[in-house]
């Protein structure tokens, strides 16, 4: 109330009149420290590189992205500590999507125009990741992209560090129709783009190449919580395999309500893809064993990388965090690029993108991977069997999988 | 022939899920009805208030796990009575602070209580964190009850529906045979003649306001067994309960008694035959035009004005 | 005056509470803000239109319609399927399985462009629907609800489980409606890139140009006899009904008025910010948009856009220093405004800030200023907050 | 009732028959006659309870009947909507004053005057010299010529009764009813009233609901008695003051 009339208009264009040379002086400063590391004018100094992380802090989303923003951090703190890339340390800038698609548009291009990052860590749920794409396509930006997902896509301004469906799905099945001699299948997924994808590719492979037959698919909203009929249907048709795509509150729900009605792995095998760690915190081990998870990457994995990693998340994110898939997903972010851009020996988003296929990365928590002409990584697809104390028991580990967004056979 | 058996047990079993869901959808609603009934308010935190119980139940759990063991079974019973207490006496704070403030101007009490529900949310995800938890449940409520080979019903489902029919009770008990629930009666009839014959209105509100949130907290401690615990977990329950309290019409607890049976036997009978999406459009659809030819809701009872 | 346009304007305080929310809208932000900013500030102006059309069926009409993000969703989906349409040449969809048609109909096995998306080929059809299809909604709930008088609390409700049916409906039809990622990737608008910042600019100022037309329609209905009897009606409705008024018919009316301004207000945001999702249709969005017409000022057509720029900005500042204290601060803001300033900002504008302008204007010895100048804050506390935009 | 022609016999602007309306059981009007003459002033008394209110919502088409007829003028109100029935001439007051506080009693007058009653009438509906004509014709009728301008919150409590009744006025009914047009009136303003219905009955039938017998003495040229929803006798004051039956109910119990 107390704002002055009269220096109000003034000191609004004085305003614009700053931001405008402000503008100014940027570019020529910029222009000025042009070496060949950065030819585009990115938020490189000599000794800083400038990056953006955009996950939901806030909003029904933060549930997910928190693991996500963490192994980020951790990745972006021991490249700095082992000295960083190109000789410069990184500094982070994060933005929040607030659970919010245009948000994450609004918050994409901030970084890519007004901040000029090196390139975005981010993003968790397909829609937010559609809405920042056209964003990251126009302003030339390079983004990491954690989550594993249906597929269909593909980006010179993408890197995806998760799985695309068929490398999740198809192993699994394949292990599943071995191994349990199973022939009919219930599909189940939440209602909206990533599982219907799933269960689609799942439905082609099960009739086509493993022989089998689909008994059921079916879709509920986002948020449903009351799955009796379902169940009863399931019970009905008594697949071999009930196999699941039920994300959010809905997944805890679905779990107990499964366990209370009796359908415990005693009586029915189950695959999910949609459970990690993570979302076992909220389910409860004791409703879900003996049941199994088709990914790469599970936090009891055997093996030395993955040690130090459980041991560095824990020692910086305290004891009792967990590890999920995409989690480690994220982790494995600012190392490709790192090893993108020192193959590259730039920052230049085109040369980064361009150097990205080939990249190996032997130290990453889930063994070895490796970037795809496709942008997508090379990996193995594991089966875990979910334990009392909520983590997995690995019983099966594929070989390393092509990475095919558009499987031809599967659309 | 076994067929056919096999065809009764998913008959029966899915005749108890519809009551199951019944059951759920009362739980969740009597407590939003007794304060719609008497105040003419909806209060659109009532799902955080579901919330506050599912906290509670979490916290006695793992406070149960870490002090007292052997108290394991039993905890849940003592989670409960927890539930209601807290939750009533947040209620109370609320109605003190907030409600009271707002009589006259049930639209406006609507959109402050939706405020509120956003100040809880944020309040659940501060102090729980922004990803679910999950209580142990005692084994007693786990698995099922197989009265024969076939059928499998679920504990947790009879546990709510006891729990259901417990509340329903006391609720009636305390309305309709009550001196209490008598000032309650008086008042929701007539608030002006009732202060002149010395009803404290001011008072049976408070306690009608905290009631219905206690009853909210008791609900939210229940659905543990069947569902999720985090911050935004009491807002998928929010439009049902909604639509169960205002299909029912606000005059009577049977109102919303029956308005619970109806949907819960419709949404339950649908999603066996459709996919659960088209089931729940179908639902609400069914809810809304229904509305549109009764607009005060089955049953409401015709008032001279 | 010419009495017609006075209606329009609403007397002199009215002319000049619109000067100088043009002035600050057509003149400073554009000139303050950077191009980033700007598109913000277009993106939350869509959102004031929802809280125009609200000030008319909620501050004067009585009726609380959280359904509004059906409306908005409604007009961003018609624009949005337009746009969609365009940026899905079969050169630019060659990849596809089916060129040609949205990139999320061949991700669903759709090999022929659906009969509903048809007519969104042709430009003019768009713009017909834009407004007809969420006024012929509107009329429908209208006519069923308030020709049967379900009122108050009930309306409310029924129009937030109508938002739900509709975000379900959406989700469920991925198909047809691009499912919970909406409908993206949109890029030129009959042929004139929507993405450009220059563009941008072009499309802001048509943005802000409809939002005036919609506040100088709202202004010549609460001017006319119309606006007297909502206002009328919300307070005596039994009385208005027998001086032989057909009480419903009005309802409608101011109903189907909110929705087409609410629809204007959907599909310049899929132009502006470039795609159509199911969440700005749902529940929340909803609510949020009361919130932004109940902090302006629910009596107060101006009031409402101010507000739909507060919150939108305090939400954009306060989620990025303070995220986590951004929903306490919302909630509370709006329990506040809610239950002691039940005008909003206009409220207190009204009641507070004229009085301290005539001191002001008293103690100044000129009283021959140029208005615009002196009655600048008419925003109140607002330009304060709004200066570390840039 | 058939008549033969050529003779008219004045037939009754309003035929009440058979009326009959149940709340969960309850007969609040049960099997109700009663006729109102053209230019007739006739109130209606009973204890409280009696159904005289119920009797102006059902025919006003506020309350629903559930059986039986409303004539007014050959026009058929039991399936009427509201409006419809004030637009064929049917004026009602209710109880309590009801006016629009925040508006000036011009204002208030305006409101009812009947033209702009559509939703595009009402919003382009122009305040001619016909309306400002009209509004200041009916606010001297109602002696509220010096208080034109006023917010009509400020008005006293007689005063807002008037208003209503100017707001009725406004739209030139041919039946006005008016439930308790003096409660809380001064012995003036009562006086004042009479003569207002005196005026005003020119022309018009009224139907009037009053406890105040001077009052009804004033100004009835019959009364109704209802008991129970029932008529229970009907004449002249004196008569239906005379009448054991009244007198039982009024003071019997």
């Amino acid at each position: 109330m107390d704002s002055r009339p009269s220096r109000f208009l003034p000191r609004r264009l004085a305003l614009g009149a700053a931001a405008l040379s402000l503008l100014a002086a940027s570019v020529f400063s910029q222009m000025a420290l042009a070496d060949e590391a950065n030819t585009t004018g990115l938020a490189v100094t000599d000794t800083e590189v400038t990056v953006g992380q955009l996950h939901s802090a806030t909003g029904t989303m933060a549930i997910s992205e928190t693991g996500s923003i963490q192994a980020e951090r951790l990745a972006i703190e021991q490249i700095n500590a082992s000295g960083g890339i190109l000789g410069r340390q990184i500094k982070i800038i994060q933005e929040d999507g607030a659970s919010d698609w245009p948000t994450f548009a609004e918050k994409a291009k901030k970084l890519l125009v007004g901040d000029k990052v090196a390139a975005v860590f981010g993003c968790w749920t397909s829609a937010s990741r559609k809405a920042v794409l056209p964003v990251f396509e126009k302003e030339n930006g390079l983004l990491y992209y954690p989550t594993f997902y249906e597929g269909l896509e593909q980006s010179k301004n993408v890197i995806y560090t998760g799985q695309e469906a068929t490398q999740q799905i198809l192993a699994g099945l394949d292990w599943i129709a071995k191994e349990k001699g199973a022939k009919t299948f219930y599909l189940i997924g939440s209602d909206y783009i990533w599982p219907r994808t799933s269960m689609k590719i799942a439905r082609k492979h099960i009739e086509n190449v493993l022989g089998g037959e689909v008994v059921g698919e079916e879709y509920y909203p986002l948020g449903n919580t009351q799955f009796g009929s379902l169940i009863n249907k399931v019970k009905l048709k008594k697949p071999d395999v009930v196999f699941t795509a039920v994300v959010g509150g809905s997944n805890v729900a679905f779990y107990k309500q499964m366990k209370a009605a009796g359908v415990t792995s005693a009586k029915q095998t189950l695959l999910t893809l949609s459970v990690t760690e993570d979302e076992l915190l909220g389910i409860g081990g004791e409703n879900m064993e003996g049941f199994y998870a088709s990914m790469k990457y599970f936090q009891s994995l055997d093996n030395p990388n993955n040690a130090a990693f459980v041991e560095a998340f824990k020692a910086k994110f305290g004891k009792d965090s967990v590890i999920g898939d995409v989690t480690q997903a994220a982790y494995l972010g600012p190392w490709l690029w790192k090893a993108a851009v020192e193959k590259a020996g730039s920052f230049d988003v085109d040369k980064v993108a361009a150097a990205s296929p080939g990249i190996e990365l032997t130290t990453a928590p889930e063994g070895y991977v490796k970037v795809h002409d496709n942008h997508h990584l090379w990996s193995k697809t594991r089966i875990g069997e979910v334990q009392k104390d909520g983590q997995f028991k690995v019983v099966f580990e594929s070989d390393l999988i092509e990475p095919n967004p558009f499987p031809k056979g599967y659309q | 022939m076994e067929w056919l058996s096999e065809f009764g047990a998913i008959a029966a079993m899915q005749g108890f899920n519809g009551l199951s869901v019944f059951c759920v959808l009362l739980l969740m609603a009597l407590g939003l009805a007794i304060i719609f009934g008497q105040m003419g308010v909806i209060n659109m935190a009532h799902g955080e208030f579901l919330t506050i119980g599912a906290y509670t139940t979490y916290v006695v759990s793992v406070l149960t796990e870490q002090y007292a063991a052997f108290f394991g079974p039993y905890y849940f019973f003592l989670a409960i009575v927890l539930s209601f207490f807290i939750a009533g006496a947040i209620g109370w704070l609320v109605e003190w602070a907030m409600i009271s403030k707002l009589y006259q101007r049930p639209l406006d009490t609507l959109l402050a209580t939706w405020g509120l529900s956003l100040v809880m949310q944020q309040a659940f995800r501060s102090i729980f964190g922004a990803r679910e938890v999950s209580a142990t449940l005692p084994e007693w409520l786990m698995g099922s009850w197989n009265p024969t080979e076939a059928i499998d019903i679920p504990r947790n489902g009879l546990f709510v529906m006891g729990l259901t029919v417990l509340m329903t009770g006391m609720i009636f008990l305390m309305l309709y045979r009550s001196r209490w629930g008598l000032q309650v009666r008086a008042t929701v009839q007539n608030r002006v003649m009732s202060r002149a014959v010395g009803i404290n209105t001011k008072r049976v509100d408070r306690m009608t306001f905290a009631l219905g949130c206690g009853v909210a907290g008791v609900a939210g401690a229940a659905f543990t067994t069947i569902g999720s615990t985090g911050p935004t977990a009491g807002s998928l329950y929010i439009v049902d309960t909604f639509l169960v309290v205002v299909f029912g019409g606000a005059s009577s607890l049977l109102g919303t008694i029956a308005s619970a049976f109806s949907i819960a036997q419709a949404q339950s009978l649908m999603e066996f035959f459709m996919s659960g999406s088209m089931a729940k459009v179908f639902t609400l659809s069914a809810v809304i035009l229904i509305l549109m030819l009764r607009p005060q809701g089955l049953f409401s009872i015709k008032v001279r004005k | 005056m010419n009495p017609t346009l006075d209606k329009f304007l609403g007397g002199k305080q009215g002319a000049i509470g619109l000067a100088v929310l043009a002035t600050l809208i057509l003149v400073v932000f554009p000139l303050a803000l950077d191009a980033f900013r700007l598109n913000m500030v277009g993106k939350y102006l869509t959102y004031a239109f929802v809280a125009v059309g609200l000030v008319l069926c909620w501050g004067y009409g009585g009726i609380l319609s959280l359904g509004q993000g059906v409306f908005f969703g409604l007009g961003g989906y018609c624009m949005a399927m337009f746009l969609k349409l365009e940026a899905s040449d079969p050169e630019s969809t060659k990849i596809q399985s089916t060129p040609g048609i949205p990139d999320f109909m061949d991700w669903n096995q759709i090999t022929e462009l659906p009969l509903l998306w048809q007519p969104f080929h042709s430009f003019g059809f768009t713009l017909l629907a834009v407004i007809a299809v969420p006024v012929i909604l509107a009329l429908v709930i209208g006519v069923a609800m308030f020709k049967r008088r379900v009122g108050d609390v009930y309306f409310s409700i029924v129009t937030q489980a109508i938002a739900l049916i509709l975000t379900v409906l959406i989700i469920g039809q991925q198909g047809l409606t691009g499912g919970v990622n909406g409908i993206t990737d949109l890029k030129t608008l009959m042929g004139w890139d929507i993405r450009d910042d220059s563009s941008k600019l072009i499309l802001y100022f048509i943005n802000a140009f409809l939002l005036f037309g919609c506040i100088l329609i709202g202004r010549f209905i609460l001017a006319s006899k119309l606006g007297r009897l909502l206002m009328a009606m919300r307070d005596k409705e039994e009385r208005v009904r027998f001086s032989g008024y057909d009480v419903a018919s009005f309802k409608i009316f101011v109903f189907c008025v909110a929705a087409a301004f609410s629809a204007i207000g959907g599909a310049m945001f899929a132009l502006q910010v470039g795609f159509m999702s199911p969440s700005f249709v749902g529940i929340v969005p909803s609510i949020e948009m009361v919130i932004f017409a109940a902090v302006g000022g629910r009596m107060s057509l101006l009031g409402a856009v101010y507000g739909a720029l507060l919150v939108n900005y305090g939400k954009t500042y306060f989620s990025e220093t303070f995220p986590e204290l951004w929903l306490y601060l919302m909630g509370g803001l709006f329990i506040a405004v809610v239950m002691y300033f039940p005008n909003g900002i206009a409220g207190l504008w009204e009641s507070h800030g004229r009085k301290w302008l005539g001191k002001l204007k008293r103690q100044s010895a000129t009283p021959a200023k140029p208005v615009p100048v002196a009655t600048v804050p008419a925003p109140n506390s607002q330009p304060r907050e709004l200066e570390s935009t840039p | 009732m058939s008549q033969p022609s050529g003779f008219k016999m004045p037939k009754p602007v309003l035929a009440i028959e058979g009326l009959t309306v149940s709340f969960d059981g309850f007969k609040a009007v049960d099997d109700l006659n009663l006729y109102i003459d053209r230019n007739e002033v006739r109130v209606v008394i009973g204890p409280n309870g009696a159904g005289k209110t119920t009797v102006l919502d059902l025919i006003c088409g506020k309350t629903k009947a559930t059986a039986g007829s409303i004539q007014f003028e050959n026009r058929e109100l039991t399936k009427m909507r509201e409006f419809d029935i004030v637009r064929a001439g049917v004026g009602r007051k209710f109880q309590n004053p009801s006016i629009y506080e925040n508006l000036t009693v011009f204002e208030n007058l305006e409101m009812s005057y009947p033209k702009g009653r559509t939703v595009f009438g009402a919003l382009f509906f122009k305040r001619s010299a016909e309306v400002i004509e009209r509004v200041e014709q009916i606010a001297a009728e109602i002696m509220l010529t010096d208080n034109l301008y006023l917010q009509a919150d400020l008005l006293s409590h007689g005063q807002k009764q008037w208003l209503e009744i100017g707001m009725l006025l406004m739209q030139d009914p041919a039946l006005l009813m008016l439930d308790e047009p003096v409660a809380g009136m001064s012995v003036n303003e009562r006086a004042q009233t009479a003569e207002l219905l005196k005026r005003i009955s020119q022309g018009r039938s009224v139907l009037v609901i009053e406890h105040d017998m001077e009052f009804v003495k004033s100004i009835a040229h019959k009364v109704t008695v209802l008991h129970q929803g029932k008529v229970l006798a009907e004449g002249s004051m004196e008569a239906v003051q005379s009448n054991p039956k009244v007198i039982e109910v009024y003071l019997g119990h």
